[in-house]
């Protein structure tokens, strides 16, 4: 077909606005997954730091955990985990075809209960920080 | 130019079963079809097949049935093979895994139909239709049988001997739609027109908008006559707004009619004091008009049909698509308020005039499905005998095309057997406007008459077709000014539905006729605004339009002749049925361009028995 | 067929080519011409509408999308106001016809049985996916706004290359296979109620399309068989009367690569199907089927 | 027609691995949070700590455990989102095989952190 037209934007990101439950879910889940992914890698080549000698670890471990960004960078991480695992739960049940019918409302109770169990951790994760 | 054994224009029921059994019998056949096969209005048939299935009922049953209901016009050997077939051909479809309802036993169910002795109709919930041409479809995809869709058929390739019975096809001449490439298909062996039904031609009507009666509009133009073309069915339960339409399942299955008064018409005004709502067709559709007329309509326009009784779950079961098609086009829940219906056009019993294998007068042409009238259905059509005629006649069709001798035919096409001159009184001259510019191109009338004395090979009549309908289609596409076909359309349309309707009056006939002339003439004006040859529907829907004002024309003309009330078609001045005088088969031919009436008898002969004409009443 | 990458400029040079080799001239110069003489008429027509659309509130505001690779003035895609006068039960699809009608027989679509079953008429409205004639303009915001499908090639204003969601539909085998067909011409084969009634959404489908349009992953992966045509995989795999055989078989083409396990339940399909087929319940079902059936031979 | 997709490893194995590890990772996941951050709390965090938990031989594999199906999990994710892109042919390889390799270091070097810690496997 040479008569082709590629409405690429249009189609693509002006429709972000008509996204459903479900698309919202899988680019929420998505998302958090490639952060994890990008924390694991990150979290193991600053953990290895132990290999040097055991100093350099509870040093850097330490220096990173003074600083208030990084805190506030964790309970992040915390959010995304938090979601991508209640997400995927939901996921898990979809896969075994239960709920099929209520599963926009289980992505919003996935986000409601992510928001409500970071509020809850916030103390405990910045607590010495600040 | 393209080149195969067999072509068949049009997959829709027929078209898909005829290229199968064409196929079957090792042809090389393809289809080319104007929608994609998926898209034919056979998929909205909803209320089933019939076919004598089961202990208690037989073929003999169903066939005196269809002679009944045609009011004594079908042709017995038509009938005979019709309901013959129909049960092999329906099990056909159930090996090819359609989806059939099922009895508890796990075989195939059936349910009671208007006019049937016996519940015969086979049924898969209120979407037969659908389930039908996707399972054939799903056939043509097994097989690698080559679709050509999205093409656009313009014209026969037919030679041209004087006599239209000595004339033979070649081909086809079709357009691309998608690139508004002309191209030539060369047939082989034959053409077979599977192009359904003229519902365009009303306003309101149960049919696509892609029903425009091209083929018979094209036969017709290359010689073979149209017949009963006046037999129009109306169906009696139609969603006012839209036409949709209510399968006659609902009934079959207890729903009833109301009037305005919460009257039970049928029985309270004696319409069908027996059969009640399950009476045929043009019954029950006057009985409401009549109602209507008579001030006892709901807002003067419709009646109701009531299914509530049937309980909730019976309906969801059985008809549930029925709910879907109320609530989506008419904002009425069927489980909690009756539903709104008036008649509305919905199936043609005329058409191409074929024998029992579905050949016409010119040889290597065939025709099969709504589009032809090998009368099976006479002068009125039982619902659920039009899903087999597709499948029966759709096979023949395909099966005699590709070679295989299914025996002499024992109806006669064209000219060849008994027949005599008819004659009819019209207000102007029917027929193609003969204009002393290149308008007739447009018209595509146009056949170069040379008599057949170029004797030109096959191909070279495919070429010669190709060139005039590039001709016609270059005119189309240059002539800046002019009118547009939605105009001609429209008007045609409305007079049609205003005069040609269930009740017909001689005044109103003429007057349509008059109507219709006008829109020829205008017609030779007509012109395409959209320039472009990428999917010009634009001009696609110019060419239909002038199939359009064909097909009226016939209807138009056939109604005015027949001075008799018979079937479908009923008359003001003529309130009884005319053994008579009238059974006889109404036949037009084109005749370069002048329509030419005639009869020829209608065969109540079966292969065991000869069908006495009785009063139908039900 | 890509939906995805088809390279802008690509698309420009075929223009060209159009427009020059292979447009004769006669051709172009009738085009032309056509080309002004539209424009006049429909300034003209664009005048008296907005005049009427002024005089008459009960119309409906329509903004249609509009692309022609042939003709000038529609090669860059717009989009085109229609005012249509509305009534009671107009649907989409009405409002598209009258304004081909009436206002520019140039608007090109696709539409046929005008009741939901022949499956032409799916397009983006409202940035949905949805049936034009199933669709009441009275449950539409205005304005308007009619696109074609998202994700297919636009062949000219709403229409597009349906190609590879027929490619897709039968690349799952889309036919009844069985092993044991009954003797006779007259016998049927037993299905018994609940199995038809398993297998009954999945038969609806109509092919319009829409559910492959909106899936994410059916955008991004071309060759992803899409929802249409698992679930009419599903339609057989799950129909009793094949057997067991040819379940095995209809799994093994449902579990390739692109097959049910690019399914990452999105579930728009199953919002936007006209038919309320359940899709992603069918395609879950099959994954489970799918596992099942490896699990024996582990 | 349905020939052209067949090219791929039957069975939707890695479907399944993807849900098997998920519905294992929720529960390490939880844990390992629990534990590292309202247990013991992050800024207490020191290298002796840690070894201490690891010379237990249970805590040991299942971190083990852990970082391998996470590293599955995460990798075979990111495959599939690219795959889902339509990504194919000679790239999709490339890539695939970067994951492969990227995974073994990290696994590898998680293993030898691991072993840093406990001082050899705690037997
Ligand atoms: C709403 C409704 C319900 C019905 N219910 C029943 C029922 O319950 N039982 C029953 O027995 N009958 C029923 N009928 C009647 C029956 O469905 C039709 O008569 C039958 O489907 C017609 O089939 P066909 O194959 O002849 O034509 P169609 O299915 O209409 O197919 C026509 C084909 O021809 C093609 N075509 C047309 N013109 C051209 C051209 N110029 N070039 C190329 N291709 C062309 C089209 O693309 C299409 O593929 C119903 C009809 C309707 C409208
Ligand atoms: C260390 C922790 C985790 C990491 C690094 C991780 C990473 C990922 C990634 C990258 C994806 C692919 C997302 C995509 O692009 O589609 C993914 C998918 C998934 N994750 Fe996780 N995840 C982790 C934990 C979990 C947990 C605890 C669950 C728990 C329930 C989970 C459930 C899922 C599921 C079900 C999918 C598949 C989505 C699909 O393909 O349909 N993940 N994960
Ligand atoms: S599954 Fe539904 S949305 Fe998809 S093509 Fe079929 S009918 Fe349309
Ligand atoms: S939208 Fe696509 S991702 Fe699956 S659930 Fe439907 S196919
Ligand atoms: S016109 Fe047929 S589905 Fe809408």
């Amino acid at each position: 077909m040479s008569q082709s037209y590629n409405r690429g934007l249009v189609e693509d990101f002006g429709r972000w606005r008509e996204f459903s439950a479900g698309m919202w879910a899988w680019i929420f889940h998505k998302f958090t997954g490639w952060v994890l992914v990008g924390y694991l890698f990150t979290h193991i080549a600053v953990l290895s730091t132990a290999l040097t000698t055991p100093q350099a670890y509870t040093d850097t471990i330490q220096m990173l955990e003074m600083q208030p960004i990084v805190r506030i960078l964790e309970v992040g991480l915390l959010a995304v985990a938090v979601f991508h695992i209640l997400n995927g739960l939901r996921l898990l049940l979809v896969d075994l075809g239960v709920g099929l019918e209520a599963q926009d409302k289980s992505f919003y109770a996935s986000l409601v209960l992510t928001g409500a169990i970071v509020v809850a951790s916030i103390p405990t994760f910045v607590a010495g920080a600040f | 130019m393209y080149e195969h054994d067999v072509i068949v224009v049009g997959a829709g029921g027929a078209g898909l079963r005829a290229a199968i059994a064409a196929q079957e019998e090792g042809a090389d056949v393809a289809i080319v079809s104007k929608l994609h096969p998926v898209r034919s209005h056979t998929g909205a048939a909803e209320g089933g097949i019939n076919a004598a299935l089961r202990e208690g009922d037989s073929w003999e049953d169903h066939a005196y049935d269809t002679m009944k209901g045609s009011d004594y016009l079908g042709d017995a050997p038509a009938i005979e093979t019709l309901c013959q077939d129909s049960p092999k051909e329906t099990i056909q479809l159930e090996h090819w895994g359609m989806a059939f309802s099922r009895d508890d036993d796990g075989r195939v169910s059936q349910r009671p139909f208007g006019g049937l002795s016996f519940p015969r109709t086979t049924y898969a919930g209120a979407e037969t239709g659908h389930q039908l041409l996707h399972t054939m479809y799903e056939q043509l995809v097994k097989r690698g049988i080559k679709v050509y869709d999205e093409w656009y058929v313009l014209n026969l390739a037919v030679s041209d001997e004087e006599v239209p019975e000595e004339r033979s096809c070649h081909g086809i001449v079709a357009y691309d739609i998608q690139s508004g490439e002309v191209s030539g298909f060369r047939a082989r062996n034959g053409v077979i027109l599977a192009t359904g039904g003229p519902g365009q031609v009303f306003d309101h009507t149960t049919n696509a908008v892609a029903n425009t009666g091209d083929g018979v509009a094209m036969a017709y133009r290359a010689g073979v006559p149209m017949e009963d073309m006046e037999f129009i069915q109306f169906h009696p339960t139609t969603l006012p707004s839209t036409g949709v339409l209510i399968t006659e399942g609902v009934r079959g299955e207890g729903g009833i009619l109301y009037n305005e008064n919460g009257e039970r018409l049928m029985f309270e005004y004696g319409y069908a004091n027996n059969a009640g709502e399950l009476a045929s067709r043009d019954v029950v559709s006057r009985a409401e008009l009549t109602e209507i007329n008579a001030g006892r309509g709901i807002e003067d326009e419709y009646v109701h049909l009531d299914m509530r009784h049937l309980g909730e779950e019976r309906i969801i079961d059985r008809l549930e698509n029925i709910v879907h098609l109320s609530e989506d086009f008419e904002g009425v829940d069927p489980l909690e308020e009756p539903m709104p219906v008036k008649p509305g056009q919905h199936y043609a019993m005329g058409g191409v005039e074929t024998d029992e294998n579905g050949e016409t007068c010119i040889t290597g042409l065939y025709a099969a499905g709504e589009c032809a009238c090998a009368s099976v259905h006479g002068s009125n059509r039982l619902g659920g005998n039009a899903l087999p005629e597709l499948i029966v006649f759709g096979r023949r069709a395909g099966a005699h095309a590709a070679g295989k001798d299914l025996g002499t035919a024992e109806i006669t096409t064209g000219k060849r057997g008994e027949w005599e001159a008819g004659e009819v009184d019209t207000p102007v001259a029917p027929g193609a406007v003969r204009s002393p510019d290149d308008s007739a191109v447009a018209d595509g009338g146009e056949r170069a008459a040379d008599g057949g004395t170029m004797a030109a090979t096959g191909d070279e009549v495919v070429t010669r077709a190709v060139d005039a309908e590039n001709r016609r289609i270059d005119h189309l596409m240059t002539k800046e000014d002019g009118v547009q076909h939605a105009e001609i359309r429209s008007e045609v349309q409305k007079s049609m539905t205003r005069h040609v309707n269930v009740f017909r009056e001689k005044e109103g006939l003429k007057q349509a006729l008059v109507d219709l002339r006008e829109a020829r003439e205008r017609y030779t004006d007509v012109y395409v605004n959209d320039p472009s040859r990428t999917y010009n529907t634009d001009l696609i829907q110019t060419i239909e339009t002038r199939n359009i004002l064909d097909l009226a024309e016939a209807i138009t003309l056939g109604a005015l002749a027949r001075d008799e009330f018979r079937g479908a078609h009923w008359r003001k001045e003529h309130q009884e049925r005319d053994d008579e005088n009238w059974l006889k088969h109404t036949m037009l031919s084109w005749n370069e361009g002048s329509p030419e009436l005639w009869y020829k008898p209608v065969i109540l002969e079966g292969e065991n028995k000869t069908y006495e004409p009785k009063i139908r009443s039900y | 067929m890509s939906t995805q990458v088809p390279e802008t400029q690509e698309t420009e040079e075929s223009e060209a080519e159009t427009e020059t080799e292979s447009v004769p001239v006669a051709q172009q110069r009738r085009q032309q011409r056509k080309a002004d003489r539209r424009e006049r008429v429909e300034e003209r027509e664009r005048e008296r509408t907005e005049e009427e659309a002024a005089s008459d509130e009960n119309r409906y505001h329509l903004k249609v999308f509009r692309y022609d690779p042939e003709v000038e003035g529609k090669q860059e895609p717009r989009f085109d106001e229609f005012h249509v006068p509305y009534h009671k039960g107009m649907t989409v699809l009405d409002a598209l016809m009258y304004a081909r009608d009436h206002f520019d027989s140039s608007l090109t679509f696709r539409h046929s049985c005008r009741q939901a079953i022949c499956g032409s008429d799916a397009m983006f409205v409202n940035g949905r996916q949805r049936l034009c004639c199933k669709t009441q303009l009275s449950d539409l915001e205005e304005p308007v706004r009619v696109e074609p499908l998202p994700h297919q090639e636009v062949v000219k204003d709403l229409v597009v290359d349906m190609e590879h969601f027929y490619d897709q539909m039968e690349a799952v085998e889309p036919f009844f296979q069985t092993n044991d067909l009954p003797d006779g011409e007259l016998d049927e084969q037993r299905q018994t109620r609940e199995n038809r009634e398993k297998v009954k959404m999945s038969t609806r489908c109509i092919w319009c399309g829409a559910c492959m349009s909106s899936c994410n992953i059916a955008a991004g992966d071309n060759e992803y068989l899409g929802p249409a045509a698992i679930n009419k995989a599903y339609r057989f795999a799950m129909d009793e009367r094949e057997g067991s055989d040819m379940k095995e078989h209809r799994l093994r083409i449902l579990e390739q690569e692109h097959g049910v396990w690019r399914c990452q339940t999105q579930f728009s399909c199953t919002e936007v199907c006209p038919k309320d087929i359940p899709l992603t319940a069918h395609i879950q079902e099959l994954k489970r089927e799918a596992v099942k059936n490896n699990l024996k031979f582990w | 027609m349905a020939e052209r997709y067949s090219s791929f490893e039957r069975g939707g194995r890695r479907w399944l691995w993807q849900r098997i590890t998920a519905a294992f990772l929720v529960v390490v996941l939880a844990f390992h949070f629990f534990l590292l951050h309202f247990v013991n709390h992050a800024d207490e965090v020191t290298f002796a700590a840690s070894q201490a938990r690891m010379e237990t031989l249970t805590y040991f594999s299942l971190m083990i455990l852990f970082l391998v199906t996470a590293t599955f999990h995460g990798v075979n994710g990111v495959y599939n989102a690219l795959v889902n892109q339509g990504l194919e042919g000679t790239k999709l390889s490339v890539v695939k095989w970067t994951l492969v390799v990227a995974s073994a270091v990290l696994i590898i070097q998680g293993v030898r952190t691991a072993l840093a810690w406990s001082g050899g496997i705690p037997l």
